[in-house]
């Protein structure tokens, strides 16, 4: 492994900010400050994190409907990130856009999607872009276990094969699409499998183990810039929360949650190696837990105080205007 | 009779055409067990099993053109897009096919087909989850275009929906599901292209469908209070349209403002517009006048969605602006 | 000045456009060695090489969402979509996402996108390769559309196209492509949003575009062999819509009828008929009139066909309906 | 082989009748009676006859914009077919439908398709209703090498796959998609490669011989017949003529052609395996050609001297009216 005490550090950090950025929403969401449609990734934050951390600023990414981790791992503001959720003028899309529009353009982040699997083609341009105008950008799509089955996924995977474009497809396998089993939806136990169809790498992963998904990420991330085209990572893990706020969950046990949570959480087990093998003390781990609420509290503080858009604001940014 | 939501209207609907017809079944994300994401198919799975109320994988180009084959192939299938926003991944085949496909095939295959999907903004869902699309289908020759404002007609069109022979866009909206009505107990269906005159009035005729009748109907109540008295008519269907009553009314009142919640620009309301001048335009003594939503994607914060939508406000203004 | 096809005019426009600017560069289906279906990238491949003309597999969605994240990414697409039929194959990526994802980032995100496609029937392509899709479009905030007839406007309009750093749908016809112009031979554009007056006329307007602006031209002609002096205006964009230019002359005949080759159902028509109600209400002398395709699916036989599109005899009776 | 005399000679016939069919219908395109485009089979003729010599009259099938060779294969008869052709109303769609829409559904086509890869979810469909309905029958979905980058083929296919459907996907793969070389466009070298995303199995067999093309198709169907879902057979095969009249073919060499022609071409080759293996005289083979030909001049006359469309008939066919 070469990564320093600092980076890991910054993945634990990362990691937990992500966690309670969201639990913040969630109060947000339950206050009804938050509107619509929000999906949470309580659970699966070592992937964002693992892979994000294989990136650099200027290398692009696509995300999903779940997409609040991406955003903020691939380095948005909490603050304004916050007040795009709570649709303020200071978020990232002056409210317009969301939590399921979210978008930063500024750190690579293409945007979030309400159409499941519409970024993935989306990704894989903005790496043709790359190609193209022969910087050495990389970019990800991030996607879960449901969108590879829709087919324009397989339409990107073919297009970034045939050319060979510096793109990663990481897949989060959270066993569901909303209330649909990966089992009952997918044809193969792998999504990794499908990497055969397009005759590139296909690889699976621990997604709930921060370090393998970033030691599979940087390797990707390194074929990918090299020159070497695409890659396929499925990074098995597990959403905590109901696909939706009053979600009954009649689709999976209690008991399977329960056992995600507790022998396989990315956060609680990263600490733990942290501590055991990193030779981090948990004063260290508590001190960036306390930094972490304190930024979370402010980037909310910010979001409450910030004023809504203007009315007059809604026919901008329609067109660019030429 | 008795009062129901217009989401148990849908479930009725759906299972008693069910129990009645063996062939009906159907598909969609998120409809078994947990019995769709809106509710519609609450206990059917449980009803029926899996052979008839089937979960698929998010494909809705692949389900839908399944539901094709299998309606061509002596079934009835029932599919569930969860928003009418995902009609766009299955453009192809419900324009392309099951549109066009007895026409092109000479008259030789029939598609009893329903597409039932929801529409309309109002939640904070955003630009790719608020649409309402009815006027892209109305432009295509080979389907019907159905949307209901009621819990009665919600059962009642949906029950002529699976029994058509055609293929069907059944266009129900979000923000009614919770609304309630008196639906009769007995074995009724509504029948496609009558409009219904819901409130009578001499002074201007308001058209209308779906939630935005609702807006409609507060819009005349609010004018009545003001001494304008307000015709207001629900579409119910837009393919086919009942465009006789509208011109009475057009005939009667010489005014006329259509309101829908489709974007302005080349929406539903255009159509109505242009045939309201055809086929009256001696008795007008305004333009027709069209209020839908304004023509920018949907935004997601409150303040800005709800200018954004057509509220009743509206409405009046746009009768003020003809009286 | 000299002539050319409209065909050439695109060529060229494609032509000098990729070498004034390198961030500009083409995908499509057989655009390459083969120069496209219809020709219109010929030579360029050769030109260029296949890093500038890119062949792409069959897969619109997937291509034309790649072109999205190229533009945001700071390149200058230009797709060709074969027929504007297989828009509905990628229609997500045009609707929910090109014309959606600058307004949903709060305007932090630029699209410069060209989708180049072509439409419209008469060759007996049949009824899933000769629909005129422009309206359902023009019912999509977020997107230009346009939609020359002329060789000199397919060139500087496509440069516009090119050069606008938002999404545009560029509609040329099928039967427009052989058709010879007049087209200058040094650099020009032709901004969007600006109809041309192709005929002045005292007694009706004409509203058309695309290919049956020639049919609109011969209606003219023909009633003016009667004594009827028909004003003819060339939309070129439907987005932006030079409004002022239609209601002007509208004003000044008091009689409009708007002929195109989309179906008549909610079709541009529909939205021009009601615009020029609400704008131009008390010039009227009578409704404004559609002629558009038949509302049946474009049909393979020939007699058939002619039948269903919009014919010069049909504008001519159109306007004898109203004068 | 389990195959008859009479169904082997049964095969050669039904070959050459489609070879006969296309070469008369050139000459009607050229003459222009037949309009807009038409896509020519001549060449693969022994996929079509080998897989719906696998089938029963009640199967169904969904065919593609190079339709012909399907819809005779599966029982069409000639004159209807060439009078839609010509736009008779006479033929199969009362002249509406044309080469590309040609459907019957009496033999259970579903019809030929203007959009690549359409047909493939309408098989999965008939499939699908087979299944559902308890009857036995099964669905044939075809399509060429370049629909297996459609994403509405994967979607399919995974369908299929998780539900068991009895429906046999074949691929003709005819090395491109009108000027494009599939080596190209798929980032596969066989499609069959893509069942393995599916799980179901992946054939490949030599799409010109249609024994091997019926033996792969039998087994197949069988196991659909059978309930055991999906294969994916993929027939290497070539088209002969360009993709459209007039096209230039600059995108493959003649020698290329040639090749093909002489060396692989289906009719010629399974005329010499019926009598060399089959104890075929050369005097039945002639007798079969003179007959076809007769056949389609018939066909052809029948065609030639059918009325044109009612005009008031165009309203009708829109919906069944109710
Ligand atoms: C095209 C489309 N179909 C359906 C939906 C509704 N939808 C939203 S999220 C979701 C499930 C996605 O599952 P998966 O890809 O596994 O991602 P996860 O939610 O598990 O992270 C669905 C079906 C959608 N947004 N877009
Ligand atoms: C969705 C769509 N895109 C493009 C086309 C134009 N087109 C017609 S045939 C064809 C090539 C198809 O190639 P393949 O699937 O290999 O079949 P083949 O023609 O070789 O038999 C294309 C691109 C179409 N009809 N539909
Ligand atoms: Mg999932
Ligand atoms: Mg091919």
């Amino acid at each position: 492994m070469d990564l320093s005490r600092d980076q890991l550090l910054y993945m634990y950090r990362m990691m937990l900010t992500i966690r309670r950025f969201e639990e913040q929403a969630i109060e947000f969401f339950t206050q009804g400050r938050i509107r619509g449609s929000m999906h949470l990734y309580i659970g699966e934050e070592a992937v964002a994190v693992g892979v994000c951390s294989a990136l650099r600023l200027e290398d692009y990414i696509t995300s999903t409907h779940r997409g609040h981790g991406h955003c903020l791992a691939k380095g948005a503001r909490l603050d304004y990130t916050m007040a795009e959720l709570l649709g303020k003028a200071t978020g990232y899309c002056k409210g317009k856009g969301g939590s399921m529009h979210i978008a930063d353009l500024d750190t690579g982040n293409l945007g979030a999607n309400g159409i499941v699997a519409a970024g993935v083609p989306i990704a894989t341009g903005a790496a043709l872009a790359a190609q193209y105008r022969g910087t050495d950008q990389v970019a990800v799509a991030f996607f879960g276990d449901g969108a590879t089955n829709q087919g324009v996924w397989h339409e990107s995977l073919n297009l970034a094969a045939i050319w060979k474009l510096p793109i990663v497809y990481v897949c989060e396998n959270n066993l569901y699409a909303i209330t649909v089993p990966a089992r009952e939806a997918l044809s193969v136990t792998d999504v990794a499998e499908r990497a055969k169809s397009y005759n590139i790498p296909g690889v699976v992963v621990d997604g709930n183990d921060v370090l393998q998904v970033y030691q599979a990420a940087r390797t990707a991330v390194q074929r990918a810039r090299e020159g070497q085209g695409p890659t396929l990572i499925e990074c098995k893990t597990y959403r905590y929360e109901g696909h939706y706020k009053g979600d009954p969950c009649v689709y999976r046990s209690p008991e399977e949650v329960r056992q995600w949570k507790e022998t396989r959480d990315p956060i609680k087990n990263f600490a733990t190696f942290l501590m055991e093998k990193g030779g981090v003390s948990p004063q260290v781990l508590d001190q960036i837990q306390w930094e972490v609420e304190a930024e979370i509290a402010e980037a909310s503080r910010f979001a409450l105080d910030s004023p809504e858009p203007e009315e007059e604001n809604l026919y901008e940014d329609v067109f660019v205007s030429c | 009779m008795r009062e129901i939501t217009y989401l148990q209207a849908i479930t009725e609907a759906l299972r008693e055409e069910m129990q009645r017809d063996q062939d009906v079944f159907l598909m969609g994300e998120d409809i078994g067990l947990h019995g769709g994401i809106f509710g519609a198919t609450k206990g059917l799975f449980q009803e029926f099993g899996p052979h008839r109320v089937r979960n698929t994988p998010i494909s809705e180009a692949g389900f839908v053109g399944a539901a094709i084959g299998a309606a061509v192939a002596n079934t009835r299938p029932v599919v569930e897009l969860m928003y009418v926003d995902f009609t766009m991944v299955a453009m192809d085949q419900i324009v392309n096919q099951a549109a066009k496909l007895r026409y092109m095939f000479g008259g030789k295959a029939r598609v009893p087909l329903v597409i039932r999907t929801q529409q309309g903004g109002g939640r904070g869902n955003a630009a790719q989850h608020s649409q309402s699309l009815e006027a892209w289908f109305m432009h295509v020759p080979g389907i019907k275009v159905v949307v209901p404002a009621t819990p009665a007609d919600a059962k009642g069109l949906l029950k002529t929906a699976i029994r058509d022979d055609n293929p069907v866009l059944f266009l129900e909206h979000k923000l009614l599901y919770g609304t309630k009505g008196m639906v009769p107990t007995h074995d009724y269906t509504v029948p496609f292209g009558q409009a219904l005159v819901m409130r009578e009035g001499q002074d201007v005729t308001l058209v209308s469908y779906s939630y935005t009748l609702l807006k409609a109907l507060q819009a005349a109540e609010a004018l009545a209070n003001e001494g304008v008295s307000v015709e207001v008519i629900d579409l119910r269907t837009l393919v086919p349209l009942d465009l006789p009553t509208v011109i009475a009314s057009a005939q009667k009142t010489g005014r006329v403002v259509v309101c829908h919640e489709g974007h302005k620009r080349c929406g539903a309301g255009a159509e109505l517009a242009a045939l309201v001048m055809e086929e009256a335009f001696d008795y007008l003594d305004a333009p027709v006048q069209r209020v839908g939503s304004l023509d920018v994607p949907i935004p997601y914060n409150g303040n800005l969605e709800n200018k954004v939508l057509p509220q009743a406000e509206q409405i009046i203004a746009a009768v003020k602006a003809i009286l």
